[in-house]
C-alpha cells in the first residue's frame, strides 16, 4: 500500500515523458505534410497534429488506450481482432513452453547436481546455447517440427522452452546445492539413501530459489512464445499481431500487442509470487 | 478426399485471394481435395517446407526458386497464375530521381531473404555496384514497412503494386511526390507467385492426379476472385488469424491482383520463363542462377488441369 | 565393561590447495561403553575432525579406528550413533515436531512408534508444546534443545555433540548441562562432547581429553573421580577446582597465541 | 547405416572417457570434458545428418558448416564487427553504465524505489522483440538502431541487480559506518558499491548473452547488408543453411567468450566474495 | 569525575508485526570517565539495545540520554566513541590493515599518521604480520581482535563493545580480557561491555549492570571493590568470588527458563 503513490508519481513521470517523445518524434512528420500542403502549422496545431496521427512514430500514450479499450472491451473475446483472443492463444503457447521448460530445466538440475560428468560437461553448453539467437533458429525449428508431423502448438511451446529452461536449470542447481554441509552430513549420519537425501533435503530446500527462478522463466516464456508466434503466425497471437502491425507500419497496434503481453508476463509473475507465498508459508518457510 | 497442403510464401492476403476463394467457395472439395492452407511470414522459406515435408505445394517466386535449384532441392514449377510482376521501386521526388540513372549514390531500400535476386540482376545489368562504393547504391535491408522512405533513410524502396506502394500513400505522400519504376517496364521483370512442387513427387501418378484437380480448382479461384473483388477481399479478412488486416486496404490489394493475374489460364508462358531466366543469368560476376536450368517447369499438370 | 570407539595411532590429513593440513596425529583413545568422554581444546586442534572421523564422516588417513568393534562405515550404516552439530540444523521447512521425526522416517520406524517417540523426547529436552511450531519461532536454546531431542529419538547408544552448547548464555547452559547429565544416568548412553568450556568439561564428564593443535593429538588425558550424581554447585568443591586446573594447565601447555 | 552406428560407436566411447576422466581426477579435465562432449555433439550430428540422409537445406552436416567458416572468414569477420563491436558492446556500455548510476540515483530515495522498481520490471516483462521495429523507426537502419535496442535490454536486468546489490551490505556493516558518522559518499565508495559487485557482476553477466541477442534480433527489421543478424535472416532465404550455422556458431563462441571475460573479470574483483573462493 | 554517559528513566519499545517489545524500561545508569562498565544479562535483557541506544544506532521511546553531555547524535557525529560488534565485521574486500585503516580515512586522518596507527594498534592486538592478510585468511579469533584493532586506531574515549570475545576460546579469551585491562589502564578510556559470562564481567569491570528481561530493566548494579591491577588469578581470590555470587544470583532471578 504504501507504495501506490511512488508507483503513481514514477507512471505519471513516465507519461509525460512519452507525452513529449510523441511531440517531438511525431512533429517532422506532421511539418512535411504541412509542407506539402503548402500551409504553414502554428505551434498547438502541430501538437494537436502529433496527438492524432494514423502512423505515428510513437503514438500517444490515450491513442494506445483507446486501441487496447477497442480490441479487448468492445470486441467479442472469441473475434480474431480482440487482443484477449491473442492474448489467450499466446497464453496457451507459455504455458506450454513453460512447462517443457519446468520439466527439463529440473532434470538438467538434478542431473547436474548428482553427477559430476554432466555438471562438467553439460554447464558450459548450457550458457552456451543461451547466446545463439532464438529468433533465428526458431523458423528452423518450426520446419523440422513440421516435418515431423508435430503440432503448431508444441512447436511454439518448444520454442518458448528453449528461453525458459535455462532460469530453471540454474536456479534449481543453486537451489539443490543450498542445503550446507552440514545438513548433508547430518543425512549421512541418518545413513539415508540418496533418494531420501534428495525428497527430504534437497528438494525442498530449493523451493525458494525455484520460485526466483520460476518468475524469470515464465517471462522469458512469454517472449520465446512471441518469437515462435512470428514464425507461427497462422494460428494468430500476440506476436502475430505485433508481427501484422510491423508490416502495416501499424504503430499504434505494435504498442497495444506490446502492452498487452507486458501486462500478460506481469500478471503470470504476479500468479507464481502468489503461489510462492502460499507454498512457502505451508511450507513454514516464509516468516 | 485427398490431403493437399499449400505452403503461402507471406502472410494471408489479398495476393492469395484465389486459393483462399477455392476453399471457401468449395472449388477444392468439388475436386475431392482437402486443402490446407499454412500462410508464411518475414521468415518462413517456402522451400525450406517443402524440403522438410512441410507442405506439398508451395508459392514461390521464380527467381528464389530457380536459386534453391542450385542448392540442390528440385522445385518444378507446374503453373503460373501470375503473368505480369507487380514488383517496383519507389522513390521519393524529393530526392532528384528521375530515372534510373539517378541512382549512383543513393540509398535504396531492398528486401532481402530470397526476394533480392531481381533487384541484383537489374542493377548488375546498369552496372552499378551493391556493396556501398561511390559509383554503385547504398543498399539497405528493408524491413517490414515503408518507414525507410517516409523517414528519408531511403531515397526508393521496393514495393508491390498491390501493397507497399498504398502504405505509401496511405501514410499521407501523394502520387505527385513518387516516382516508381517497375521491373515490368525495366524489362527486368522475373515471375512471382508461381506454384511449386517438388520434382520426386511429381514421378508419383498419384500426386500428378491431385495437382491437376488442385491447379485447376485455383484457377477457378482466382478467376472468381478476378470477377468478384470485394468478396474475395472479405473471403481473406475471413481468414486472416491476426485480425490487423482492414478492409480497405484488402479490397484495393484485390484489384490490383486482378491485374497481375489477369492475362494468365494459369499455364506457365515459356517466353516469360525464359526472359526471368535470362535476367537472372546476366548478374554479371555474381550471377543469381549460374547455368541454364533443366527441368524446372512443366506443361504436364497445367495441360491436363485446363483442358 | 566394553570398549565402544577405539582409535589407535590415528593419522588424519587434509589436502588444501596450500598443502596437506595434519589434523589430527597419532591419536590414541579408548572409550568404554557408558562413558561421557568432554574433549577440549583450542580452535583448530581437531576435535570436531575427530568427532566427525568416529562417524564415518572424514576418513583416517592412518591407524586404525572402530565403533562397536565395526570400522565407523559399518557403525554409521547400523545406526549406531546420533550426532549434534554445533548449529542446530533443523530443516525450515518442517516443524519442530517434523524436524525430530525426520530420522525415524529415514530409518523406517513404524507410524505409530513416531508420535510416541517424538513426544518423549520433547518432554525430555522440555519442549513440550512445541510440537507444531516452526524453528524460526524458537528462541536459539530451544531450537539446541530441538536438535538434541532430534539426535535422541531413536535408538543409538553412542551420542557424538560438537560443542552443542556454544551459542548459548550461561544460565541456559548450566540448564542444559544439568538435564544432559539427568538424561546420560538414565539413558547409559555413550557420549562423546566437544566444548571450549573448562567447567563445563569438568562437570559433564567421566574423562575429559585435553588436545593441542598443529598437529592435532591429545595431550592429556584426566579420568574424574567426581561422583555419577553430580549437583550444579560440585562446581565450588576443591576436587572440581583441581581437575579444572589440570584442565586448564594442559591447554596452557598446548596454546599458541599466533590464532 | 555406417555414419549412424558409427557416430553412435563415438558417443559410447566418448561418456566411457568423460566418465572416467572425473573418476580419476585426471588434471584439465575441466577443460577437456566439456570440449569432448563438444565434439560428441558434433560427431554425432554429422552421423546422423548423413546417416538419415536429411537434406542439407533443413540441417547442414557441421563439416559444410566449418568450411562455410574457414572460407567465408572475411564476410563472418565484417558482420562481426558490425553486430558486435558496433552495436552489441556499444548498447552494452551505454546500457548497463547507465544502469548503475540510475540505480545509484534511486537508492538516494526509497520512494523513488518503491515506485521505480515496480514499473521497471513490468517494462523488463516487454518482449524486446516488439521494440526492435521501433528503434529501427527512430534511430535508422545502422547500428545505432542495434546499440538503442541493446539499451533498452540490458537496463533493467542491471538497474535491479545494482538496487539490490546496494542493499545487499548487512545491517552491521551500515551500522559500523554510522558509527563513523560516515558521509553518504563514503559509505557509497567504502561500503555500498564493494558489498554491491558480486551483483552488479551478476548483472553484467546476464547481459552479455542479451547484449549479442538484441544486436542480432534488431538486424531482422532492418539493417544494412552486412551483420550477423542480416546474414542470417538472408541466407536462410536463400538456403544457405551452412552459412547461416555458421553466422550462429559465431555468435556462440562470441557470447560464450564475452561472458567468459565478465566472469574472469569477475573472479578478479571479487576474489573476496564467499562463491569466489573455494571451500577450505 | 564527570559523567560521560548519563540515562535516566529510559524507554525503548521497538514496534514489530506482533505489536510492541519493550526492550528497556525505566532504566537508569551514570557511567563516569574511566569506568569500566559491564553489562550481564539473560538473553533477549536489551543488552544490545542500551549499547545501540548509547551509540544513536537506535532511538530511545522515552527518558533522557545522553553522551558527554550532548545527545547520542551529536556524540556520534563528533566521533565520541568507537563499537566493536559481536562479529567482527570486517569488510572482506580489504585486507587486514585496510580494514584498520578505514574509520581514520573516513575521519580524515592524515595519511602517514595512518601508517604509524596502524600498525601500533596492530601490535597492540598481536596481530603484527597480518596486515596484508584479508579476513577470511583469519581464524575467527583474529578477526574479533582485528575488529578491536579498528575501533581503537582512532582517538575516541569511550568504547563500546558487545560481547567482542563471545566466539572465542577460553584461553584466547583469557589473554584478550588481560589485554584489554591493560589497555584501558593505559588509555582510561570509558568502556561499555556487554557478556553472557560472569567471571569476564567480574574480571573486568569497575561497575556491573545486571538486567533482566521482558521489559528490559536494570535488577543490580555492582561496584566493584577489586583493585585495578588484575592478574588472572585474581578470579580465586574469595572477593571475586562473593561478587560473582552476587551476579550470579542477580540473574538467577531475573531468569525465565522458557527460552
Ligand atoms: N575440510 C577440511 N579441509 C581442510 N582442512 C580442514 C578441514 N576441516 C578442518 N580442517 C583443518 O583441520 C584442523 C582441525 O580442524 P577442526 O575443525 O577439527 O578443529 P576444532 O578443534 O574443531 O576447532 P574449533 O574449536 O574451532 O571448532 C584445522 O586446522 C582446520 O583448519
Ligand atoms: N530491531 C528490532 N526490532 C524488534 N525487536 C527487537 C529488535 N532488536 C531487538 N529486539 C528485541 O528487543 C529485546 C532486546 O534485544 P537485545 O538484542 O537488546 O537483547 P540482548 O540482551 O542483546 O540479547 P542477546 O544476549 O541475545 O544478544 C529482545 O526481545 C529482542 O527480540
Ligand atoms: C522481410 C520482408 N521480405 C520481403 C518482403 C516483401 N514482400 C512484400 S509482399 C511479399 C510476398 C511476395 O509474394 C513479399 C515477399 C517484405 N515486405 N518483408
Ligand atoms: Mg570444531
Ligand atoms: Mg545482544
Amino acid at each position: 500500500m504504501k507504495s501506490i503513490l511512488p508507483i503513481l508519481t514514477v507512471v505519471a513521470a513516465i507519461f509525460a515523458i512519452w507525452y513529449a517523445f510523441a511531440v517531438i518524434l511525431n512533429a517532422p512528420w506532421a511539418y512535411s505534410k504541412a509542407e506539402r500542403a503548402d500551409k504553414t502549422l502554428s505551434f498547438s496545431e502541430m501538437v494537436s497534429d502529433t496527438m492524432a496521427q494514423d502512423k505515428p512514430l510513437l503514438p500517444a500514450p490515450h491513442q494506445v488506450a483507446v486501441e487496447i479499450w477497442k480490441t479487448t472491451a468492445l470486441k467479442n473475446v472469441t473475434s480474431k481482432r480482440s487482443l484477449v483472443y491473442h492474448g489467450w492463444i499466446t497464453l496457451q503457447a507459455t504455458a506450454l513452453g513453460f512447462a517443457f521448460g519446468i520439466g527439463l530445466g529440473i532434470i538438467l538440475a538434478v542431473a547436474i547436481v548428482y553427477s559430476r560428468v554432466m555438471d562438467m560437461s553439460v554447464m558450459p553448453w548450457i550458457i552456451a546455447s543461451q547466446t545463439v539467437p532464438i529468433l533465428a533458429i526458431a523458423p528452423m525449428i518450426v520446419v523440422v517440427l513440421a516435418a515431423m508431423q508435430v503440432d503448431d502448438i508444441v512447436a511454439k511451446g518448444v520454442i518458448s522452452m528453449y528461453l525458459s529452461f535455462f532460469p530453471v536449470v540454474v536456479g534449481m542447481v543453486k537451489g539443490l546445492r543450498s542445503p550446507d554441509t552440514m545438513l548433508l552430513d547430518q543425512m549421512k549420519t541418518y545413513s539415508a539413501s540418496p533418494s531420501q537425501a534428495f525428497w527430504k533435503l534437497r528438494l525442498p530446500a530449493s523451493a525458494p530459489y525455484l520460485f526466483a527462478s520460476l518468475k524469470v522463466g515464465v517471462a522469458a516464456s512469454l517472449i520465446g512464445a512471441v518469437v515462435a508466434e512470428l514464425s507461427l503466425s497462422q494460428n494468430g497471437g500476440l506476436g502475430a499481431r505485433l508481427l501484422a502491425g510491423s508490416y502495416y507500419g501499424q504503430t499504434i497496434q505494435i504498442w497495444s500487442a506490446l502492452l498487452a503481453a507486458a501486462t500478460l508476463a506481469a500478471l503470470m509473475v504476479f500468479a507464481i509470487s502468489a503461489i510462492e507465498k502460499v507454498t512457502l508459508r505451508r511450507m513454514g518457510m516464509a516468516q | 478426399a485427398d490431403d493437399v497442403t499449400l505452403q503461402l510464401k507471406w502472410v494471408t492476403q489479398a495476393q492469395f485471394a484465389g486459393y483462399y476463394v477455392a476453399q471457401e467457395k468449395g472449388f477444392y472439395g468439388d475436386e475431392d481435395l482437402n486443402v490446407t492452407i499454412k500462410p508464411g511470414g518475414p521468415d518462413v522459406a517456402p522451400a525450406q517446407v517443402i524440403a522438410g515435408g512441410g507442405a506439398d505445394v508451395v508459392l514461390d517466386w521464380m527467381p528464389s526458386a530457380l536459386a534453391s535449384r542450385e542448392k540442390g532441392l528440385n522445385l518444378v514449377n507446374i503453373a503460373q497464375p501470375f503473368a505480369t510482376s507487380g514488383m517496383m521501386l519507389t522513390c521519393r521526388k524529393d530526392t532528384g530521381i528521375t530515372g534510373p540513372e539517378d541512382f549512383a549514390g543513393k540509398t535504396l531500400g531492398v528486401w532481402f531473404f530470397g526476394n533480392e535476386y531481381p533487384f541484383l540482376s537489374w542493377m548488375s545489368q546498369m552496372g552499378l555496384s551493391t556493396d556501398g562504393g561511390d559509383d554503385g547504391v547504398t543498399v539497405l535491408k528493408q524491413g517490414f514497412n515503408v518507414d525507410p522512405l517516409l523517414q528519408g533513410q531511403a531515397a526508393c524502396i521496393s514495393t508491390m503494386t498491390y501493397n507497399e506502394y498504398w502504405q505509401v500513400i496511405d501514410a499521407g505522400l501523394t502520387e505527385d511526390d513518387l516516382v516508381t519504376f517497375k521491373y515490368e517496364d525495366m524489362g527486368v521483370a522475373t515471375l512471382e507467385d508461381g506454384i511449386y512442387v517438388l520434382q520426386e513427387n511429381l514421378d508419383d501418378p498419384a500426386f500428378s492426379d491431385k495437382m491437376v484437380r488442385f491447379v485447376r480448382a485455383s484457377m477457378k479461384g482466382w478467376k472468381y476472385a478476378e470477377a468478384n473483388p470485394d468478396e474475395a477481399a472479405d473471403i481473406v479478412l475471413e481468414n486472416d488469424a491476426s485480425g490487423a488486416q482492414t478492409e480497405k486496404h484488402q479490397q484495393r490489394m484485390m484489384r490490383e491482383i486482378a491485374k497481375l493475374t489477369a492475362g494468365s489460364t494459369g499455364e506457365l508462358s515459356v517466353e516469360d520463363y525464359e526472359r526471368t531466366v535470362e535476367t537472372l543469368m546476366k548478374g554479371g560476376s555474381d550471377p543469381v542462377i549460374t547455368a541454364t536450368p533443366e527441368g524446372a517447369w512443366t506443361h504436364a499438370i497445367t495441360d491436363l488441369a485446363l483442358k | 565393561m566394553t570398549t565402544v570407539i577405539q582409535a589407535n595411532n590415528l593419522d588424519l590429513t587434509y589436502q588444501t590447495n596450500d598443502g596437506p593440513v595434519h589434523a589430527l596425529k597419532g591419536v590414541d583413545l579408548d572409550i568404554n561403553k557408558g562413558d561421557f568422554v568432554s574433549f577440549i581444546g583450542p580452535s583448530g586442534c581437531g576435535k570436531t575432525t575427530f568427532l566427525r572421523a568416529i562417524a564415518d564422516l572424514e576418513q583416517p588417513t592412518g591407524g586404525t579406528l572402530t565403533v562397536n568393534g565395526m570400522t565407523p562405515e559399518q557403525a554409521r550404516q547400523s545406526r549406531a550413533y546420533g550426532y549434534v552439530f554445533q548449529a542446530a540444523g533443523l530443516y525450515p521447512w518442517r516443524t519442530i515436531g517434523d524436524n525430530i521425526r525426520l530420522p525415524l522416517e529415514i530409518m523406517g520406524y513404524p507410524k505409530s512408534d513416531m508420535a510416541q517417540r517424538v513426544t518423549e523426547v520433547l518432554e525430555l529436552v522440555h519442549l513440550e508444546g512445541f510440537e507444531k511450531k516452526f524453528p524460526w519461532q524458537l528462541s536459539g536454546g530451544m531450537q539446541q534443545r530441538a536438535s538434541i531431542a532430534r539426535a535422541l529419538a531413536f535408538d543409538a547408544d553412542i551420542l557424538l555433540m560438537d560443542e552443542p552448547f556454544g551459542a548459548l548464555d550461561e544460565i541456559v547452559r548450566d540448564h542444559l548441562n544439568e538435564q544432559l547429565l539427568e538424561l546420560w544416568a538414565r539413558t547409559n548412553k555413550t557420549i562423546g562432547f566437544v566444548t571450549h568450556s573448562i567447567p563445563e568439561a569438568v562437570y559433564l564428564s567421566t574423562k575429559i581429553v585435553v588436545m593441542s593443535p598443529r598437529p592435532g593429538r591429545i595431550t592429556d588425558i584426566i579420568d574424574s573421580p567426581l561422583p555419577k550424581e553430580r549437583p550444579l554447585d560440585i562446581r565450588d568443591t576443591p576436587e572440581f577446582l583441581e581437575i579444572a586446573h589440570r584442565v586448564r594447565e594442559g591447554l596452557r601447555e598446548g596454546h599458541a597465541y599466533d590464532d | 547405416m555406417m555414419w549412424i552406428l558409427g557416430s553412435l560407436v563415438f558417443w559410447a566411447l566418448a561418456v566411457v572417457l568423460n566418465l572416467y576422466l572425473v573418476r580419476n581426477k585426471v588434471a584439465g579435465a575441466g577443460f577437456i570434458v566439456p570440449v569432448l562432449f563438444g565434439i560428441t555433439v558434433l560427431v554425432v550430428w554429422e552421423g546422423m545428418v548423413r546417416g538419415f540422409n536429411v537434406s542439407p537445406v533443413l540441417l547442414p552436416p557441421p563439416s559444410w558448416v566449418g568450411v562455410a567458416l574457414v572460407s567465408k572468414t572475411h564476410i563472418l569477420w565484417q558482420d562481426l564487427v558490425q553486430t558486435f563491436f558496433k552495436g552489441a558492446l556499444t548498447g552494452y556500455f551505454i546500457g548497463c553504465g547507465s544502469a548503475v548510476l540510475i540505480a545509484i540515483a534511486i537508492d538516494r530515495s526509497p520512494f523513488l524505489q518503491r515506485g521505480l522498481l515496480p514499473v521497471g520490471n513490468f517494462i523488463a516483462a516487454l518482449p524486446i522483440v516488439g521494440l526492435a521495429p521501433i528503434m529501427v523507426m527512430w534511430f535508422g537502419f545502422d547500428w545505432h538502431s542495434k546499440a538503442a535496442v541493446v539499451v533498452a535490454m540490458v537496463f533493467f536486468p542491471m538497474l535491479v541487480n545494482t538496487v539490490q546489490g546496494l542493499q545487499a551490505s548487512d545491517h552491521m556493516q551500515r551500522d559500523l559506518m554510522r558509527t563513523y558518522a560516515a558521509s553518504y559518499w563514503a559509505s557509497l565508495v567504502k561500503l555500498r558499491l564493494p558489498a554491491a559487485m558480486p551483483f552488479i557482476f551478476n548483472g553484467l553477466k546476464i547481459s552479455t548473452t542479451l547484449a549479442l541477442i538484441g544486436a542480432i534480433v534488431a538486424e531482422f527489421f532492418g539493417s544494412p547488408i552486412k551483420g550477423m543478424g542480416f546474414r542470417i535472416s538472408t541466407e536462410v532465404g536463400r538456403l544457405s543453411l551452412d552459412m547461416v550455422w555458421a553466422e550462429i556458431t559465431v555468435a556462440a563462441i562470441l557470447g560464450s567468450a564475452f561472458y567468459g571475460i565478465v566472469a574472469l573479470t569477475e573472479k578478479r574483483l571479487t576474489f573476496w566474495h564467499p562463491s569466489q573462493r573455494k571451500q577450505r
